[in-house]
């Protein structure tokens, strides 16, 4: 038997705490696991406690935002674009609380919310450039689990960096869709096969739990595939070139770490600049990352010289949410 | 009779907490925190509110399946329909500018319609072609839900956002709201009237007695002169109707627009078919198994907040105490067949 | 046990069987012997406990007190998978056949003829076939049962039993479904079931049967046997007496002025030509009206277009491209659809006439609903009304709550009855109207039809119980092949000539 | 072009074989008369249980035969609620599927240690035909369980129609009390069939999950129960019409993917199935209408 409400099974009545609402079961959404462990390792760092409210749909998030804001945490943070609509009222109603959203910020921003977003299409367009450079059949694809504005930040920089290496290369996008997008591996795998068997030899995998049926999918034809969010590497040896990376935890526990120590509101954007986006060929153990991009110094050496003229402004991504 | 039938919703209970306390402990949940979070999350400290807010939809969803099946004709489409009916009062209310109060009716109406016209199309599926509605509704339900989340993806999409929705509705169109957070709005009323209309056509209207003698046998409602193939036409449109309105409600409620997937998500369409088989052919117990099912889902996430359920577990809790509430259900005719 | 006294020991015998359902006393006490190579008649009133006393039998439920014997045996039937066993073999008022298999599978069914862990068809269609020949019960063993006409599924039945070994043969009414050919048929092969020494106990309303058919028969009154009499030696009348406790009041039906009415047709037919789905003529040029206070009579073996034509008159048949013709109303073309100034009795009391999951009261509303002009309908008046039309139709149930299944057969008959009589059409189509129905009903029944028609009510009767046409009907149409071939006079038509005319002889 | 359709037909197979099973067991569920929706959750716990089975045991058969039985046992509450209970099969089914869904995200969190998705290099997959040495197009980088599958649709077709159990699950299916009276053990087929389709969902969930591919995710059944609730609607209680009913699905659906490559929205992927069974059932019926007016 577990919790029985002792003293320090949860918050002391002045201890810090977190509450993190997602707007849909955590499950196997790749991108939702990462703003757990985010938030988990806040709450480590500055000794809170730490609660996680799952949502299913806007109702529940209403609700959940309610319910954290009876709590009167130390935070509470909001998980995504879903997130724009409770927080542009409730952190207005309650100027004590404070409040975080991450990866979007709500239209009317208050001044206990703070926000970090990220640039994902700087990285992605990284990613980009590494697969023009390695595709032989010159066609490339993505395999993502819905078509949201939103996944476009993956697509058509990865196309776009691609273009710019090897202009003629030809790019693919798939969706995953049905029943269950994001926890549906195997039909992942078959959109998967689907573009291997029209010859495209790099996948991007932007598909959460889907993600692990394209590496299989390209690992049965010698083809090679993109993780997200994290080093997927490991998890198909060989068979992963490398990561758009989105340090979606490293950019939380910052930003938790800065309201907590009186910095609050405003806004923080992670790019390249920031080291909050990437990929695994920029760090400096892409040896031991297990990604087989570690194996082609000279795509290394092209990838850092396009992040530097990102950063030096000689190449613009475009942001495909920006229209 | 009359004490067995009365003792079976308590058994069903207290069958059901037993269970549930043994998987709790089993899991190293403590009951006795559990217990009163649930009620809480339900009921208590402002809950009762979103309580409501998910009671509205599912009831109305319930009548979406119930109606039709009083004529016999079952009606598994209501996701379609919903979506259907969600996305034409998103439309209505984004693309014509209305006065307020009109701004409110005119969408809901064309919700309706929406609903109505997609549940419809399987009436002549199943009189001209032989089409039993319980395959069409379900076949067409998946397509309408997809051609909702395409007009809400592209055409009516909100731009420069990251997820697909459609912009917000105009503030003449907003539900007007009966509980400051805005989620128990005009929707409750209108469908607690809806279902007193429904229950009182059921069993004290001409039209109401026809569609039961439909659904218990059709050749004899034909006999006795009962337009059998309209009656089964009109309650599956009026199914959908409602369905419709449901998505309607939904959408003009906060966050007073169409989010895509939102109105599919919490599951109302299969919730409220097991509310109204649990109800067994006693129309009049529809609300309160779907009363039931509300309090355990809305209570769940209280659960899972306060006393630190996983999520997981509060499914394994519903999921359980809806077999032993259809098993306790029926323990009233085991009990007449081994008299007899 | 006393030993019995017969030198031949009865092929079964129920011994003091007491069965209860509720307040019920549905059998009290029985004893019947049956002799092996006899048919065993049992006759009684609706709910006199003449089913309840078969399914004791056949396992189907268990007694209260008392038991079986079979061949001095003492049985214990807890199913009828046992009965069967016994050699037992029942075949049900309601068939109890599957209707998507052949008929073949149908008669194997639990005892399959197997052959490399296959059912082995051959040898089930030559077991279907064997039997068949021997017994005279035609049946093609390939045809799926659903699509066979009443008759061949009745025979499917009885093969079935014979099938199994049944040595003692139940029947429970069958021939209230069958046409007097078809009955007459079947008499013929329970006479050659009894030569093999098999025995038959045959349940039936019909008293001709019994004395012509049956050898004995025993008579069963609120549960108790109230007489045992050898055919040879007794009457009809001797047995209703042991029915009902009095005899039959021999009404004189005809209408006291003689005559036939005159005047315009209330129902008039005219050239009615109808096809089925295949295209196939159902109807062909029939033409023929009713007056009122008239009843004219259908008669014809089964399928010689009674269905097709009652339908049409009712309106409940969809017409097809194929159709023509006219049916009048008082003189004015009918609607489409059911229509309201036609009352209907309809044959299929369980699948057309009545619900059986719906309340009596709700099931005697039906036709009337609309009747008020209100869209309302105050469930207090339409109890009122059905109490009304229990007492003054003296229709026996507990309540008009209770579904209508609760009702015994004669009892929902008369509700069916209740319910069309009481509209004052100016037209009653009546079929088959006393199906199943004991012989103190049928006499009211007919009260009932007579009093119809001396209101002033045109009362189109079809019927296969041609003592009942010829008892009622001024007129008698002979339809044969969907045509009508003869018209004769309902009082001097004999049951020979009637049944020349159903042939499709030229009178 | 050869080969582009060896991999369209491939594609179909692998994807449906799933579906195929649980529609099986769906269908004999609805030869005896018992309407089964639960398949969806039994489907889940099928592939659950086989990446258990499989991570325990290294071996991918003793997963699959691990999935079998658990799924079997897994129907057992339906079994038992709605044949001795009298339950209603579609509001137990409606629970089992919602247990089934927490159950194996719990149980995941325990025996893997994390939520989401699991998978090992270490987790045994089940071999392909052509691994085996049977490189055959089509089925060659197929499980053997997606031949197993289509010979076991030909078997429960060819014992239906022609072996003693299956002419009386088909009797009890039609006219339960009479096939009762005749001394079927009704009551033991509607068991039966309940656990035989858990059965078959086990091991649909066992090539869903060990098969396509190598691996457990929360959900990952992904609505294909329902998929083959609707093949046995529409297949009723004929093996190889439900089989078509799934390949024609599969079909429109790996056409869907094709196309989207081409710029068709996924949404318009996401419905094509439904649209084209759905057309293709309008279709079936008109024609059976004309041919009976054409007889008139
Ligand atoms: N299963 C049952 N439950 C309750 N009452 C029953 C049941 N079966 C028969 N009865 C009652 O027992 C009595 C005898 O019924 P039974 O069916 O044996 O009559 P019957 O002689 O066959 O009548 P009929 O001539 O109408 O066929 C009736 O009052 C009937 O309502
Ligand atoms: N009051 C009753 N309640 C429940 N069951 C009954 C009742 N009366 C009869 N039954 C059952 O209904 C079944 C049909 O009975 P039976 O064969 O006598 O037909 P019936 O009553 O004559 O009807 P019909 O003549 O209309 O076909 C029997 O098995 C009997 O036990
Ligand atoms: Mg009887
Ligand atoms: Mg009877």
């Amino acid at each position: 038997g577990g919790g029985t409400g002792g003293p320090n099974a949860s918050a002391a009545p002045d201890g810090k705490s977190i509450i993190l609402i997602t707007p849909n079961p955590v499950g196997t959404n790749s991108f939702l696991q990462l703003g757990v462990k985010g938030a988990e390792a806040a709450a480590k760092e500055i000794g809170a406690s730490f609660k996680l409210y799952e949502s299913k749909d806007p109702t529940s998030i209403a609700q959940n935002v309610d319910a954290a804001v009876r709590a009167k945490p130390t935070v509470i943070v909001g998980i995504s674009f879903s997130f724009d609509d409770v927080f542009t009222t409730v952190p207005k109603q309650h100027p004590q609380q404070q409040f975080l959203q991450v990866d979007s910020c709500a239209k009317e921003q208050a001044p206990n919310l703070a926000c970090v977003s990220f640039k994902e299409h700087e990285a992605a367009y990284l990613a980009g450039v590494e697969a023009g450079l390695l595709t032989k059949s010159g066609k490339i694809g993505v395999v993502a689990a819905l078509d949201t504005p939103f996944i476009h930040r993956w697509i058509e920089p990865f196309f776009a960096g691609a273009a710019s290496v090897k202009p003629d290369v030809a790019g693919t996008p798939l969706y995953v869709g049905g029943n269950n997008p994001f926890s549906d591996p195997a039909r992942a795998k078959s959109q998967a096969q689907t573009l291997t068997d029209r010859g495209a030899d790099i996948t991007l995998a932007a598909a959460s739990a889907g993600n692990q049926g394209v590496f299989e999918a390209v690992a049965a034809t010698g083809a090679k595939a993109f993780g997200v969010d994290v080093n997927q590497c490991g998890q198909s040896a060989g068979n992963v070139v490398d990561n758009v990376l989105k340090h979606v935890d490293v950019a939380e526990l910052a930003a938790i770490k800065e309201i907590v120590s009186g910095k609050t509101g405003g806004v923080k954007v992670y790019g390249l600049a920031e080291g909050g986006v990437g990929v695994g060929a920029l760090s400096a153990d892409v040896a031991s990352s297990g990604c087989t991009v570690a194996a082609s110094p000279d795509v290394i050496t092209k990838v850092k010289q396009v992040r530097d003229d990102i950063l030096a402004g000689k190449v613009t991504v475009a942001d495909p949410l920006q229209s | 009779m009359g004490r067995v039938a009365g003792a079976a919703p308590v058994l069903a209970v207290v069958g059901a907490l037993v269970l549930t306390t043994l998987v709790m402990v089993v899991v190293g949940v403590d009951p006795v925190l559990a217990y009163p979070a649930l009620v809480r999350g339900a009921v208590a400290d402002g809950n009762l509110e979103y309580t409501v807010a998910a009671f509205v939809p599912t009831l109305g969803m319930a009548l979406a399946f119930a109606l039709p099946l009083r004529a016999g004709e079952f009606n598994l489409g209501g996701d379609g329909q919903m979506a259907a009916g969600g996305v034409a009062a998103a439309g209505v209310a984004l693309s014509v500018p209305l006065p307020a109060g009109v701004a409110v009716v005119v969408p809901l109406v064309a919700a309706g319609l929406a609903g109505g016209l997609v549940a419809g199309v399987s009436a002549p599926l199943r009189t001209r072609l032989g089409l039993p509605a319980i395959v069409t509704t379900l076949l067409i339900s998946a397509p309408m839900v997809s051609l909702a989340s395409y007009l809400v993806r592209f055409p009516l999409a909100e731009p420069d956002t990251g997820i697909a929705q459609t912009p917000l509705l105009p503030d003449a169109a907003h539900l007007p709201a009966l509980t400051e957070g805005g989620y128990v709005t005009l929707g409750l009323p209108l469908i607690v009237l809806l279902t007193l209309a429904w229950l009182y056509a059921d069993t004290r209207t001409v039209t109401g007695y026809e569609i039961r003698a439909t659904g218990h046998n059709r050749e004899f409602a034909r006999y006795g002169g009962v337009p059998v193939d309209r009656l089964a036409a009109v309650t599956l449109a009026a199914g959908g109707a409602f369905a419709g309105l449901v998505g309607g409600l939904i959408v003009l409620g906060p966050p007073y627009r169409f989010v895509d997937g939102a109105l599919t998500a919490p599951g109302y369409t299969f919730t409220a078919v097991a509310a109204v088989l649990l109800a067994t052919a006693r129309p009049i117990a529809v609300p309160f198994t779907v009363a039931l099912l509300t309090v355990l889902q809305v209570g769940g996430q209280g659960m899972e907040r306060e006393a630190g359920v996983p999520s997981q577990l509060t499914q394994i809790v519903q999921g359980l105490i809806i077999v032993i509430v259809a098993v306790v259900a029926t323990v009233r005719h085991l009990r007449q067949r081994r008299a007899g | 046990m006393a030993v019995p006294a017969d030198p031949a020991v009865p092929a079964v015998e129920l011994v003091g069987v007491t069965k209860r359902f509720g307040s019920v006393l549905a059998n009290d006490g029985i004893d019947l012997a049956v002799a092996k190579g006899e048919v065993h008649a049992v006759v009684g009133e609706n709910g006199a406990g003449k089913s309840t006393l078969m399914s004791v039998l056949y396992g189907l439920h268990r007694p209260d007190a008392g038991h079986v014997l079979r061949e001095g045996r003492r049985l214990r039937l807890r199913s009828p998978a046992d009965a069967i066993a016994c050699g037992l073999g029942m075949v049900h008022q309601r068939f109890r056949l599957f209707p998507d298999l052949t008929v073949a599978e149908n008669i194997v069914i639990g005892a399959e003829p197997v052959r490399r862990g296959a059912v082995d068809r051959a040898a089930a269609r030559r077991a279907v076939e064997e039997l068949g020949e021997r017994y005279g019960l035609r049946a093609d063993p390939r045809a799926r049962v659903g699509d066979l006409p009443v008759g061949v599924r009745q025979r499917v039945e009885i093969l079935r039993a014979l099938y199994r070994g049944a040595e003692v043969l139940i029947l429970d009414e069958p021939t209230a479904v069958l046409t007097p050919g078809e009955a007459s048929r079947l008499f013929e092969v329970l006479r050659t079931i009894t030569a093999t020494g098999a025995s038959v106990l045959l349940v039936t309303h019909k008293l001709g049967e019994v004395l012509a058919a049956g050898d004995r028969v025993t008579v069963l009154r609120q549960g108790r046997v109230t007489g045992r009499f050898r055919t040879a030696d007794t009457s009809a009348d001797e047995l209703v007496q042991a029915m009902i406790g009095r005899s039959l009041s021999s009404l004189e039906h005809r209408r006291d002025g003689g005559g036939p009415a005159s005047g315009a047709y209330a129902l008039e037919v005219r050239d009615l030509n109808v096809r089925d789905r295949d295209g196939v003529a159902r109807l062909t040029g029939v033409s023929f009206g009713v007056r009122p206070g008239e009843i004219v009579g259908i008669a014809g073996v089964a399928g010689s277009g009674q269905r097709e034509l009652i339908d049409t008159v009712t309106g409940l048949r969809t017409p097809g491209p194929g159709d023509s013709g006219e049916v009048l109303l008082g003189g004015a073309t009918a609607r489409r659809g059911r229509e309201p100034g036609v009352a209907y009795v309809p044959e299929d009391r369980h699948g057309r006439g009545t619900a059986a999951d719906m309340s009596l009261a709700e099931n005697l509303l039906m036709g009337d609903q609309r009747a008020t002009g209100r869209r309302t309908l105050p469930r207090a008046a339409v109890r009122a009304r059905a109490r009304d039309l229990v007492e003054r139709f003296s229709i026996s149930a507990a309540s008009v709550d209770a579904p209508i299944s609760a009702l015994s057969g004669g009892n929902a008959q008369k509700a069916v009855l209740a319910r069309e009589l009481s509209r004052h059409t100016p037209v009653i189509v009546v079929e088959e109207p006393t199906q199943g129905v004991d012989v103190g009903a049928q006499e009211r029944i007919h009260t009932l039809l007579a009093e119809a028609r001396d209101r002033g009510q045109a009362v189109l009767l079809q019927s296969s119980e041609l003592s009942e046409l010829r008892l009622l009907a001024d007129r008698v149409l002979v339809m044969f092949e969907g045509r009508v071939v003869a018209e004769l006079n309902g009082a001097t038509a004999t049951e020979a000539a009637l049944g020349h005319a159903m042939t499709g002889a030229t009178p | 072009m050869n080969i582009l359709e060896f991999s369209f037909l491939s594609a179909v197979l692998t994807a449906m074989t799933p579906v195929v099973l649980a529609a099986l067991g769906g269908l004999l569920c609805q030869v005896a008369g018992v309407f089964n929706i639960a398949l969806e959750g039994q489907l889940l716990w099928g592939a659950f249980t086989a990446v258990v089975f499989s991570h325990l045991s290294g071996n991918a058969w003793i997963g699959v035969a691990g999935a079998v039985l658990a799924t079997a046992l897994y129907a057992a509450p339906l079994s038992v609620s709605s044949v001795t209970f009298r339950a209603d099969p579609i509001v137990v089914a409606v629970g089992t599927n919602l247990l089934a869904l927490g159950l194996t995200a719990f149980l995941m969190r325990q025996i893997f240690g994390s939520g989401g998705t699991y998978t090992s290099p270490g987790l045994a997959g089940l071999p392909t035909l052509a691994e085996l040495g049977l490189d055959v197009p089509v089925l060659g980088p197929q499980s053997p369980v997606v031949p197993f599958a289509l010979v076991l649709v030909a078997a429960v077709s060819w014992w239906l129609a022609r072996t003693r159990s299956g002419l009386r699950l088909r009797g009890a299916g039609q006219h339960l009390d009479a096939a009762a009276a005749l001394g079927l053990p009704v009551t033991a087929y509607r068991h039966g069939v309940v656990l035989a389709a858990g059965a078959l969902c086990g091991l649909a969930g066992a090539q869903l999950a060990l098969g396509n591919v190598t691996l457990f995710s929360e959900g990952m059944s992904a609505g294909r129960g329902w998929v083959a609730v609707v093949a046995v609607m529409l297949g009723g209680v004929r093996p190889y019409r439900v089989l078509l009913a799934c390949l024609l699905f599969g079909a429109a659906e790996a056409v869907g993917f094709r196309l989207q490559g081409a710029g068709l929205p996924q949404q318009a992927a996401d419905a094509a199935p439904y649209v084209i069974t759905l057309l293709a059932l309008v279709l079936a019926g008109v024609a059976a209408r004309r041919r009976t007016k054409e007889a008139s």
